[in-house]
């Protein structure tokens, strides 16, 4: 036993000098997390970015207009000069999952996308399977590999802020969308508006079509995803502002089922609804079919662009809209990777155009034979290889 | 009647006028027993003279009723098994308490392994163990082996070492050869001279004659729980030690027995039957017969029973039904061919306790024949009143029922698929006399009705008076074949393997 | 029941099977995976066993590994904790609100943390010895409980870990992160306390028999419920390790993980009985790097994710299938 | 103690099998609570939206019934579930003719994943936890490895009829058509439970040992019983799909759902106790008690934890108030 200590002790003392640290370096400006016992709304609600959100939606993007992954709102252009590098390039993706239909879309978007370019000698992938602690595994393994350049599709904003960090630190262009980081340092974070103008979006539009004293039921996935809850937020204000009445807000965890039972339930208790506010237009389907089960009259609704949603509401003709949150966003961290690699300037947040459909447009965004959970503003009818890779 | 000892030392263990009654029924009246230092004492009795009760009562499992027992001439009462045993009595049970995936030394020392800096200290309790077997001559055991890999001989060995790593001075052992076979016994003979040796007092339960006058120096005989005598066992013969377990008037009336005039034709048999326990088994059972199967505990008398119920089946020799060969491979297969099997372990192997009775009774017509093919309809009530059934309802627990109704049922649902051979191990073990006479009557008027009838029992009052034929077994063989009615002196004379001198 | 072997011959595959204790086939099955993966990803142009490949299994297996050390514990008394995965979020969280970015906290902090797994770990093995309640569904009840606490009190991530603390997460010798080592010091003991100890023994005998165990004078109900408080004093750890890698205490850090039945898949796929009583650290260990082999060598290949619960659920069964046979053969 | 036979003493009365009271005492109380709290309970049309609602759990909670009564554990439903919905969906892809074949092809498919796990449980010797844990790994993956990730295809709306319509019945109103099949499966079950293959097997998970020595294929009816688990997953995705529509998340959660729900209702886990109609108001009382807490404006935090406590309860009431009862050490 003794023997075999010193002998570790001398292994030990042997690899100190190897000793160190993946730690990413202090930022200095920690986020302060505020205390989640006091998790409320206000948590989330960021008045100025709320404000600023609003203001986006009526702003003119730049960039082409049929291309709108490649369009950009209220650029603030940096210099990428720094990473200029010739290719072939391996560009790297960690990715948060792929456990959601929204996510597989986007996703096989982004390889369409990757393959388009043959300046791309390989796409290396890791996928976290939602786990923080793989993510930030991955992240490093990614960075000890040659890549050109790391995009990340981080599964929490503030667990991976360390990871993405020292992404940043090792000096290869870091590009982050979706949901973001707590830090400066990616070359580019790209996003569409947000979640404030989603969710203000469909309760304008609920409050016109209900009108003073209308009721509307709120649906939301899960509490405490940042993204969701803004769109909750700014829903609620607006709601309140134009007098509709807030019968309920129920999470249903994105299970048709649940969504569907919820409904019903609300239609016994309330008698009528007039309008339905969701955060994620999985379940609007079940949604709507609850009410023609009830014998009832479908009530205005905002969705997504999902294709079976889409569907129903030409079928039926809906009073529907669907403010999105595109999956085309998944092409834009490989375009920008490249132009990056290539020198040119991107901007240091790349806001993206978030489109609505509304009965008017409706026929662009729905293309018939797309899967179920297909997503209309997948920006991928063009591509190689549409509509067989998506099916 | 107290003899007196054989040294002059005092008794390690002195008990005196003991009595225990269990619900009502009193099972030991005024029984006294003393163990002397370096004693193998034998006690022996037919089963529920009281020996388990006795030794559990030394050992700390039951209080006494009324007695005394004394310990180095102090008056003691154990309240645990723990308490005999930092007393220094141990109990080598029937049944291994052993774990068979942890070494010898981790067994011996379970519960009670030595420490030295908050460590087990492997090297002292290994060392110990070996000690210990190496006291008792066991140099081929090895303190590290795991039990499950010794064979069971050795596994009593650890068993026994186990209950003498305690420092036990006195130490009680219940049929410790039932589940070895013969020549593992020699090993065990060993083991009990060196006890002795060593000063330790062994009470040694057995129902092996042989073993009795081999080891012991002295035997007690119980009957009926009550002291028949207590004598050195050099003045004793095997035959006077027969009697005085049995001697009595046998209290349980037996049905009469078949006449010939009613007996059919050969229903069961069995030529040449042969497995890794049997050899050369071949015996006849014919309508309407009661076959008595004796033995000593060991012999095979269960596994000529297993194996024609096809649990166990023969690798070698045939089986005939009815003068058709058949292969019972499975208790499924000789069940379809009216075989019929009353296991020894009621509880173990014969009921699902926490069912009810219809369910309990239904349970081999439901499991072997699905949709009830070729049976015809049952009436259950009848079939419960038939087997004379004492209990609140076809809905009651079995596992609410005495003994004896448990045995009915059991019977019951044997009875529900029509059996043309019925195989009992033990029909009464456990039940009380009005119980046994119920079961015997029911047996018989099976055997009217055409059914052959294998019966298997350790009471040999019972055996003989209800076979027909008695058959017994010695070491895996038939050693011969009485007619009804035979004298136990001439089972016991076979059984431990002796010609009878004139047959 | 004791086991009643009769002496028989050994027959070659009799001795085979008794040479390759489960605990020799984990090591070498994941030997044979390092080979295999090594020539599958060379074959790809990567290497498997490089610098950030090591990293990368060791790091991996350090969560799993905490947890499976304690579930090894308990499923060695024949029960199991289906609690763990909810607890390694509530403990990330208890660890990271009370640091609250002061390293003067860090010990406190973990004091807490460990005290509070160690009560709900307490609590499941009073449940189950005092109330007699199955374990599956006593520590099913139990994580039903803390999810409700996680839901109505945390929306999200929450606290914050000084860095002196991030360092326990990140900091490594050569490739060998220091969290590993400190999760092999655990496994150590772990190893010490059940081959050791009379505890440890005690373990053993309860889950091979836990009336022999009684009938020898051990109080079980005393040694399950320690091993209930170690497994979740090990989940524990493994969600203050979780705190330092992530910066912060996240509530669905453990389920969205699986942990609660990854765990119990590791400690199975390391040979331990599922009924108890037979089994170890060694083993467990042994599968948890398995896991985090195959799921390295997936990644390199780019496998998806959804390959990958195929091979991970095949592999188990499999495994368990093996191990089976091997004592069947044994008997 | 007579001699007599007093075996029929009465006319039979209306008997509940052990350990039926209580969860129908709870039952009846959340009912009444319900119309209570929620207006809509007031008339037929609630309870049959409530009974609507719980039909796939009550059919999921039949199968694992037959599982847990004879000593199992079927931890593969709720993936089985989803796969099955995305199956229906891929097969179907909208086209109404293809409903005929593909629903005999989905109970086809559930019996078989249910053959898989009896076989590999009673014939390798694996535990079922082991075997269904691997299974509903691999039932996860497999499922979506098939569709590239999420579901394809739509059901179509002759497929959707029985999860979702209902016909109309004086008095009562609507009737949904998985009320009227739910109804039918109690009494199929009900019926099966009473024949001699229903009895064997809860003998099986009493004594497989006596069962054996009776002549029972103990092997054959354990995996009876996961296959009708499986064909009731089977049933419970028709209803699911039915429904909603396709979804991925159907199945999610349900198999720790169905046991909780089974075990509320007395079943013993480790078998022979408990019956099918207990299992299947266990699954009523859950949803009740859901909507009860949702009418009740509970927050989903508290959801859970109330759920925990109950199945903690429910059991320790049941153990601590039965006379202990061991069973003789198992091998």
């Amino acid at each position: 036993m003794k023997k075999a200590c010193t002998v570790v002790l001398a292994a030990g003392a042997l690899v100190l000098s190897a000793c160190s640290s993946d730690l990413p370096a202090d930022s200095g400006a920690a986020p302060s997390q505020a205390p989640g016992e006091s998790a409320g709304q206000s948590e989330f609600f960021d008045q100025a970015e709320y404000e600023r959100q609003l203001a986006l939606r009526d702003a003119t993007p730049e960039g082409p207009s049929d291309k709108p992954w490649e369009q950009a709102l209220e650029p603030e252009m940096v210099d990428t000069a720094q990473y200029q590098k010739d290719g072939p390039h391996q560009i790297c993706f960690s990715n948060a999952s792929v456990d959601n239909p929204w996510r597989q879309v986007g996703f096989k978007t982004m390889q369409a996308e990757a393959d388009l370019h043959d300046n791309i000698a390989e796409f290396k992938v890791l996928d976290a399977e939602a786990k923080d602690d793989k993510q930030i595994s991955d992240i490093a393994s990614l960075v000890s590999q040659d890549c050109d350049a790391l995009i990340v599709s981080p599964n929490t904003t503030a667990t991976l802020t360390p990871a993405v960090e020292s992404a940043c630190d090792s000096g290869i262009p870091v590009v982050v969308f979706d949901r973001g980081v707590n830090t400066d340092c990616p070359v580019t974070f790209i996003h569409p508006i947000g979640g404030y103008a989603f969710g203000a979006t469909a309760a304008e539009f609920l409050s016109g079509e209900v009108g003073e004293g209308g009721k509307v039921l709120g649906l939301r996935v899960l509490p405490g995803v940042d993204v969701l809850e803004h769109r909750w937020a700014a829903a609620q204000r607006e709601f309140e502002n134009s007098g509709v009445q807030v019968v309920g807000a129920e999470f249903t965890e994105n299970d048709s089922a649940t969504a569907k039972s919820i409904v019903s339930d609300y239609l016994q208790r309330e008698g009528q609804i007039d309008g339905i506010w969701m955060d994620d237009g999985t379940a609007a389907v079940a949604v709507l079919e609850a009410f023609e089960d009830a014998g009832m009259e479908p009530p205005a609704i905002s969705g997504e662009d999902q294709q079976q949603f889409m569907q129903k509401w030409k079928a039926d003709g809906i009073t529907a809209l669907a403010p999105t949150y595109p999956t085309y966003q998944w092409r834009t961290p490989v375009i920008a990777a490249l132009k990056i690699l290539d020198g040119e300037q991107v901007p240091q947040e790349w806001i993206l155009p978030q489109p609505v459909v509304d009965s008017s447009n409706l026929d662009q965004y729905l293309i018939e034979g797309m899967p179920p959970l297909h997503y209309g503003l997948c920006g991928c009818q063009d591509m190689p290889d549409f509509p067989q890779r998506w099916q | 009647m107290v003899v007196t000892g054989l040294t002059d030392e005092a008794p390690a263990v002195r008990m005196r006028a003991i009595g225990k009654q269990f619900f009502g029924n009193s099972v030991l009246r005024d029984v006294d027993l003393d163990l002397y230092p370096g004693e193998v004492h034998a006690l022996v009795g037919e089963n529920g003279a009281g020996k388990s009760t006795l030794m559990k009562i030394l050992a700390g499992v039951h209080r006494p009723d009324a007695g005394t027992v004394e310990l180095g001439g102090e008056d003691v009462t154990f309240g645990s098994p723990r308490q005999a045993q930092a007393a220094g009595i141990s109990i080598v049970h029937q049944e291994f308490n052993l774990l068979g995936d942890r070494t010898v030394a981790e067994n011996v020392f379970l519960g009670r392994e030595p420490v030295r800096r908050g460590q087990v200290d492997r090297k002292r309790m290994e060392a110990d163990t070996a000690e210990l077997l190496d006291g008792l001559g066991e140099r081929g055991i090895s303190p590290r082996t795991a039990v499950r890999r010794l064979p069971v001989a050795h596994q009593q060995v650890v068993e026994i070492v186990k209950a003498l790593s305690t420092d036990a001075k006195v130490l009680a052992m219940d049929e410790p050869t039932a589940a070895l076979a013969d020549h593992e016994v020699e090993l065990l003979y060993g083991l009990v001279k060196r006890l002795r040796e060593r000063g330790i007092a062994v009470l040694y339960v057995s129902h092996r004659l042989r073993e009795v006058f081999d080891l012991s120096q002295r035997i007690t005989v119980l009957k009926d729980g009550e002291l028949v005598t207590c004598t050195p066992t050099k003045e004793l013969t095997s035959d006077q030690l027969v009697r005085h377990m049995v001697g009595r008037p046998l209290e349980a009336q037996f049905p009469d027995l078949a006449d010939e005039a009613h007996l059919g034709r050969t229903r069961l048999s069995v030529r040449g039957g042969g497995n890794a326990r049997l050899s050369g088994i071949g015996l006849d059972v014919r309508a309407g017969e009661i076959v008595g199967l004796a033995g000593l505990q060991g012999a095979g008398r269960s596994a000529v029973a297993r194996a024609i119920c096809g649990v166990d089946p023969f690798t070698e020799g045939t089986v005939e039904l009815d003068g058709s060969p058949v292969t019972p491979t499975s208790p499924r297969s000789a069940i379809r061919h009216g075989i019929a099997f009353v296991t020894e372990d009621r509880k173990g192997d014969g009921l699902a306790l926490r069912q009810s009775v219809r369910d309990n009774a239904l349970l081999v017509r439901r499991a072997a024949f699905g949709r009830a093919r070729g049976l015809g309809a049952l009436d259950l009530a009848a079939l419960l009143r038939s087997v004379t059934l004492v209990s609140r309802g076809p809905d009651q627990e079995v596992r609410y029922l005495s003994g004896g109704n448990q045995q009915k049922v059991v019977l019951a649902k044997w009875l529900a698929v029509e059996p043309n051979v019925l195989v009992v191990d033990e029909p009464t073990r456990g039940i009380d006399v009005g119980a046994k006479r119920a079961v015997y009557d029911l047996l018989r008027g099976l055997a009217r009705e055409g059914v052959a009838i294998l019966m298997i029992s350790s009471e040999l009052p019972e055996l003989i008076g209800m076979s027909d034929r008695v058959l017994v077994m010695h070491e895996g063989r038939l050693a011969g074949e009485l007619p009804a009615g035979p004298t136990e002196e001439a089972v016991m004379t076979l059984a431990t393997g002796h010609e009878l001198e004139a047959a | 029941m004791a086991a009643s072997t009769t002496a028989a011959p050994a027959r070659p595959a009799r001795r085979l099977a008794g040479l390759l204790q489960p605990t020799v086939i984990v090591y070498l099955a994941l030997v044979l995976l390092l080979i295999v993966g090594s020539i599958l990803v060379a074959a790809r142009g990567g290497m498997l066993l490089d610098q950030g490949g090591i990293l990368n299994i060791l790091t991996r297996s350090t969560a799993l590994g905490l947890v499976a050390i304690g579930q090894t514990m308990v499923i060695l008394t024949g029960k199991l904790d289906l609690s763990v995965a909810y607890l390694i979020g509530l403990c990330s969280l208890i660890g990271a609100e009370t640091m609250g970015g002061d390293p003067g906290m860090i010990v406190p902090a973990v004091l807490l943390t460990l005290a509070c797994a160690a009560g709900v770990g307490l609590v499941n093995g009073l449940v189950i010895t005092k109330l007699k309640v199955n374990a599956f569904i006593a520590t099913l009840g139990m994580a039903l409980i803390i999810r409700g606490y996680l839901e109505s009190a945390y929306s999200g991530p929450s606290g914050d870990v000084p860095r002196a603390f991030q360092h326990l997460g990140y900091a490594r010798i050569g490739p060998i992160p220091v969290s590993a080592l400190l999760m092999l010091a655990l496994a150590g003991l772990a190893w010490w306390y059940l081959m050791r100890t009379k505890g440890g023994y005690h373990v053993y005998a309860v889950g091979g028999d836990e009336e022999v165990a009684r009938f020898s004078g051990i109080r079980s109900d005393r040694t399950i419920i320690t091993v209930h408080v170690l497994c979740a004093v090990a989940a524990g750890l493994a969600g203050l390790f979780l705190a330092s890698r992530l910066g912060s205490g996240a509530p669905w850090v453990g389920v969205d993980a699986g942990y609660d039945l990854e765990s119990i898949a590791a400690v199975v796929l390391g040979g331990t009985l599922l009924a108890g009583g037979r089994g170890g650290v060694a083993g467990t260990i042994g599968g948890v790097l398995i896991l985090a082999t195959l799921d390295t060598i997936f990644d390199d290949l780019g496998v998806t994710p959804f390959f990958k619960d195929v091979v991970r659920g095949a592999v188990l069964i499999l495994a368990v299938a093996l191990y089976a046979r091997r004592r069947g053969l044994l008997r | 103690m007579t001699e007599t036979s007093t075996v029929e003493r009465k006319p039979r009365r209306i008997r509940l099998a052990d350990g039926t009271g209580p969860v129908l005492a709870v039952l009846a109380v959340l009912l009444i609570a319900l119309a209570f709290v929620g207006p809509a309970y007031s008339e037929p049309a609630g309870y049959l939206a409530l009974l609507k609602r719980a039909a796939p759990l009550m059919i999921l909670a039949i199968g694992q019934y037959f599982v847990i009564v004879s000593g199992g554990f079927d931890l593969s439903v709720g993936s089985l579930v989803t796969a099955q919905v995305v199956i229906a969906a891929r097969l179907i892809d909208g086209e109404e003719g293809a409903t005929l074949w593909v629903i005999p092809l989905l109970l086809v498919t559930g019996a078989l994943v249910g053959l898989v796990n009896g076989l590999i449980t009673t014939r390798l010797l694996v535990p079922s936890f082991i075997v269904t844990l691997g299974m509903l790994l691999v039932l996860d993956g497999a499922v979506f490895l098939w569709t590239g990730g999420s579901p394809r295809g739509a059901l179509s709306e002759a497929f959707r009829v029985v999860g979702r319509e209902g016909f109309e019945v004086p008095l009562l109103g609507s009737v949904p058509w998985s009320v009227l099949l739910l109804a039918a499966l109690v009494v199929a079950a009900v019926l099966f439970m009473r024949g001699g293959t229903g009895r064997t097997l809860v003998a099986i998970g009493d004594n497989d040992k006596s069962v054996r020595l009776g002549g029972g294929r103990v092997e054959n009816l354990r995996t009876l019983a996961f296959v009708l688990s499986g064909i009731s997953a089977a049933i419970a995705a028709i209803l699911l799909g039915g429904f909603a529509g396709v979804s991925a998340q159907v199945g999610e959660g349900l198999e720790f759902r169905v046991i909780t729900a089974v075990v509320l209702g007395g079943v013993v886990l480790g078998g022979g106790r408990g019956s099918v109609v207990a299992a299947m108001a266990g699954a009523l009382t859950l949803e009740a008690l859901f909507s009860l807490l949702n009418l009740l404006g509970v927050a989903g935090g508290l959801e859970s934890a109330v759920q925990g406590v109950i199945i903690i309860a429910a059991v320790a009431y049941a153990s601590v108030g039965r006379i202990p009862f061991r069973t003789r050490r198992s091998t």
